[in-house]
């Protein structure tokens, strides 16, 4: 019976097993989570963002718990894609799981560079982080700079020959607007949201509780947020929608899908449920059997207006 | 690795500080330094896991020492005989680690614990016990209700506490006098460990807790800064530790 | 003891026997909570949202609950400014507190007739919201054209003479930019956030839970992303900036003015106990005196970094 | 209005279903109709209040029966005997306004309950039979298990499961045959209330549920729609209701 179910889904050229990814910065590098489950059953893993070079990141303290969320500023803490591809990979070679890469740059110019290096490797795809909250120096809210944007996305897809997805945020500018204009650049798929700009006072002390001040919230509190997201850029653009934000379990992952995504991220959830990802995964195929849907690209998009 | 365990008991000790058990299976193993990363609550609040030291753990079942300090630990104190405790663990290396029997034979094992520091320190002091190894345990507090004797009766043990009421006044680290031939092994609040790095000694040893979001080595949260000559790499206290050679740490 | 310690705020000429208002929309006109406490004791009460004439509103379902947080639809249902004059102000006036009068316009005319309309009475002040997300036709994100409020702030500032406040929300464009334009308009204040926009989906029925599929997140969820706004605009602009968002609690009213708010508001905290607003009061006295603050101003802004 | 009570039991019924008594002042009066809203949980998750019809109250103390099908629900059958249960109330108008004594002297009085819309109906009843007023209750639910027969020892009742199970099979609504002299007083889930409006009689007054965000008339979430000639307005289910005159509603 399961066997007649069709999960796959596909995010530009490349066919997933099923539409349920890790979301980046919190699986690692994947390896950590051997232990948990077979790496093998995921619909992809996305690596912690990687950079040209290793960074140190921000001081601690990095992270806070808040009403139903968390916020990070973790600071793109990674072992530069070099290491990343020497020691890493060949490792996560032997699941049969598509590996993205989330790719951050500091520079234009570094994310291109990094993109090179990947071309010559076997990973699936990379995913383009121009979104994240929680670097200061050199921070560049690429999220909010078309220019910027268009010319990392050009760039890259004259040489790179995999798929391209672009991670957007709700932080600065117009997320639709961005989404439409991804598209024209020719990415594959764009990915939303990544953490929303937030912070905390410690009362005691009168500090800020994260040292870099700012966070990116994650987790269910924010998810109302992310599911407005994709569902009005679904509306705008016909790559697929990558659907992220505080998604705990299959209920959660269906509305995104029913919203208009193609797929759907899992991040802070394995922070508290390293089984999330498989759970959402066997969940969906249960729904899907129950309810008689044979295939689960019939939910994306479903929802009804009116 | 993922565990479920139930409540055998969840005892106060005094206002604000728990003793609990919990029946794990057999075949569960831990070593002293480690922890576990406790599921207190069904809902979003609180969202994250809440990491706690083993305090003692034997065939069967495994303890904790904790303090009531915010919600999550509130959650954990209203759990009752019989509840189900989802937890993530045995985590982190351990102090065996650091323990080489064959160097350590001659020289003065110290232990010192500070506040709920002393859970781990605990589980390591039954650990030599059990092992014939001598030691002598340095245990503070704030004052006499934060002082659990009743756990020391085996133990060689000097007690101070900020106020006297137990044992000696003042910070325990007044009463250690090290030298080139002590080992420390210690774990209690970042000031006392920050204190024990100027102690002589021939090794030094600190289990450190940092604010953690998945005691899994994924998210990087937890991390502490280590010496590297002139640079500084930050380890992450749930998976390089959370024991570390203290004089490595740059405490901040 | 007690009386030595000053809690007065000032907003503009405004003066404020302490910082709590109550959020617009989350405490009707005011009457409604007379049976639970002396609106006397309210630093200033800001009404739900008033348009020229009485508007009924978004069909139900109207609102719906969120990890630690709440969607609202309701569309800015209101009696309407006149009948608002004549019928709950007179039963308002008896109370010692500033009523301040949120204002909503469907167009930038609307705005000033209903200011004209104000300034013939003994309202303390207007707060003009330009940042609704949950009005569909005619529903105009003025958070985001400069120009449109540019001109309500101006036309409105000609001939009223009592406070301004302009009501922001981080759903569109910059709140920072869009803060200090308020600011150079002749705003005497800002008041930020309003809700976010969010969605929920029944993956029963497969329909938005809201019958106005969007609705604004308010509640704790999004206190970090309130107090991160808070915090900037606060270094951006002169002019006082009142903070609202997630509020539950006298130690979260301190964070927003740490951040740098004069005043707050609490809004979805009324639903859930009424006494939220004199609690915070009575518990922010408590604290000054705890601490030996003898002025509450001293706390505005009191963030420390490094 | 503001409320504290301790909770005298908080009994399970069956699979879903509790019967929950609150101990109240002597003081509190409340009405047939009315209800109050529960703060379940000192958390931030559930956020809001719960509203809860009285399903009885008398000197000192308030009944509710409830369901439990979500995550409120589910944390206010985890109150235990003694707990302290805060809570406003009591909310709304009652059946009580609609009732005319003198005018309904000679009419049938028809008690409509759906569900747990029994709840306020039942408080009602008992109102009726104090007041030595005849009526006839009509009480569906799904199946047995939802029928609580144990509280209709006192009436007139006819009862109507979906499944046969208990009374007759089918919906309680096909089993009542109103006419110009029947008054029907009526509470359950809105095809329930949608059905009676095509029943003939005299009045038809019903209770109505509707999301509620304040329970105070400030949030106006919970708003149904009411007739006025050919434009209909918004009225509060929590304000000017929840009781209202069916025929006035408009009913989605
Ligand atoms: C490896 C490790 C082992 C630990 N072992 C023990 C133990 O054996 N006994 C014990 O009582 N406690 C122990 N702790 C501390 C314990 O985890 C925290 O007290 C607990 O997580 C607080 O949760 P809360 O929800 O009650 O408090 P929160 O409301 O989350 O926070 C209340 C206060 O506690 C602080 N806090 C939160 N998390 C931590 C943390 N991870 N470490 C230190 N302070 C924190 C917060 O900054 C805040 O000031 C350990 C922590 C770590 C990292
Ligand atoms: C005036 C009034 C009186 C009520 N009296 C009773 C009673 O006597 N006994 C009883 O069992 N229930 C009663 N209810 C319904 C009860 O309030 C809801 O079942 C409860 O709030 C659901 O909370 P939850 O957290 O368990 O469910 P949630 O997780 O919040 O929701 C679960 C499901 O319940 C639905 N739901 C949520 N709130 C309501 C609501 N207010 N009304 C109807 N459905 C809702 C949701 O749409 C969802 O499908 C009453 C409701 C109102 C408005
Ligand atoms: C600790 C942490 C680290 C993260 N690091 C990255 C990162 O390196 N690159 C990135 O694009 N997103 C990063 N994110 C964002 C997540 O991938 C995701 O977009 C966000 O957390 C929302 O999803 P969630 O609510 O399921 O966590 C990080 C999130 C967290 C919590
Ligand atoms: C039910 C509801 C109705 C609201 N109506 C208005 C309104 O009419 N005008 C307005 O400016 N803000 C309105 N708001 C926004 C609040 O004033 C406030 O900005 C927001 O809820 C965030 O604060 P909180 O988290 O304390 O609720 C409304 C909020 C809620 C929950
Ligand atoms: S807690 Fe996540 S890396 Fe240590
Ligand atoms: S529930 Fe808020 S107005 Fe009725």
């Amino acid at each position: 019976m399961t066997n007649k179910i069709n999960i796959q889904v596909k995010i530009g050229k490349l066919i997933l097993k099923n539409p349920v990814m890790t979301a980046s910065g919190t699986f690692g590098y994947g390896l950590e989570f051997e232990k948990f489950f077979d790496l093998g059953k995921l619909g992809a893993i996305i690596t912690k963002g990687l950079s040209l070079n290793p960074v140190k990141g921000n001081p601690p303290q990095r992270i806070v718990e808040t009403p139903a969320g968390m916020l990070n500023a973790i600071g793109l803490q990674n072992i530069g894609i070099k290491n990343f591809i020497s020691e890493k990979l060949p490792l996560l070679k032997k699941y049969k799981t598509p590996i993205i890469v989330n790719v951050y740059g500091r520079k234009v110019d570094e994310y291109i560079e990094v993109a090179d290096i990947l071309n010559d490797t076997d990973v699936a795809g990379i995913e383009l982080n121009i979104s994240c909250p929680n670097v200061k120096r050199g921070g560049l809210q690429f999220a909010a700079d078309k220019k910027a944007v268009e010319k990392i996305i050009n760039r890259i897809r004259k040489k790179y020959k995999k798929t391209i997805i672009v991670k957007l945020s709700p932080n600065t500018g117009n997320i639709e607007d961005m989404a439409i204009h991804c598209e024209r650049c020719g990415a594959d798929a764009v990915s939303l949201i990544n953490t929303i700009v937030g912070m905390a006072i410690d009362i005691k002390t009168k500090k800020p509780v994260l040292a870099n001040v700012f966070g990116g919230l994650s987790g269910p509190a924010i998810k109302p947020i992310a599911l407005a997201a994709v569902f009005k850029v679904s509306k705008k653009v016909k790559i697929p929608v990558i659907g992220v934000g505080g998604i705990m379990n299959y209920k959660d992952a269906l509305e995104f899908m029913m919203a208009g995504a193609t797929a759907v991220q899992i991040g802070t959830a394995n922070f508290i449920d390293p089984l999330t990802c498989v759970k959402v995964i066997k969940d969906l195929q249960y729904y899907l059997k129950e309810n008689k849907i044979y295939d689960i690209n019939k939910i994306i998009g479903a929802i009804k207006l009116e | 690795m993922l565990n479920q365990g139930k409540v055998v008991f969840n005892r106060k000790l005094n206002n604000t500080i728990y003793y609990l058990r919990i029946k794990v299976p057999i075949s569960f193993k831990a070593q002293p330094g480690q922890f576990i990363n406790i599921k207190v609550s069904d809902d979003y609040v609180p969202l994250l896991r809440r990491p706690f030291s083993i305090f003692n753990h034997e065939r069967g079942f495994i303890d904790i020492l904790y303090k009531v300090v915010g919600n999550g630990t509130k959650k954990l104190s209203n759990k009752k005989r019989e509840d189900i405790l989802d937890f993530i663990g045995p985590v982190g290396n351990s102090y065996v680690d650091f323990f080489y029997e064959d160097e350590f034979k001659e020289k003065n094992i110290y232990l010192v614990a500070g506040g709920t520091g002393f859970a781990s320190i605990h589980f390591f002091a039954r650990w030599l016990l059990r092992k014939k190894i001598k030691f002598k345990l340095f245990y503070g507090a704030k004052n006499k209700k934060e002082i659990f004797q009743r756990f020391c009766k085996n133990f060689d043990v000097l007690i101070a506490t900020d106020d006297g009421s137990c044992g000696k006044k003042g910070l325990i680290t007044s009463f250690i006098n090290g030298d080139k031939d002590t080992i420390i092994f210690c774990c209690g609040p970042q000031t006392m460990l920050k204190t024990i790095q100027s102690i002589k000694a021939y090794k030094k040893i600190a289990s450190f807790e940092s604010y953690m979001g998945c005691a899994n080595g994924v998210c990087l949260s937890c991390v502490i800064k280590i010496n590297k000559g002139k640079e500084f790499d930050y380890a992450r206290v749930c998976k390089e530790g959370t024991v570390f050679d203290l004089d490595d740490v740059i405490i901040i």
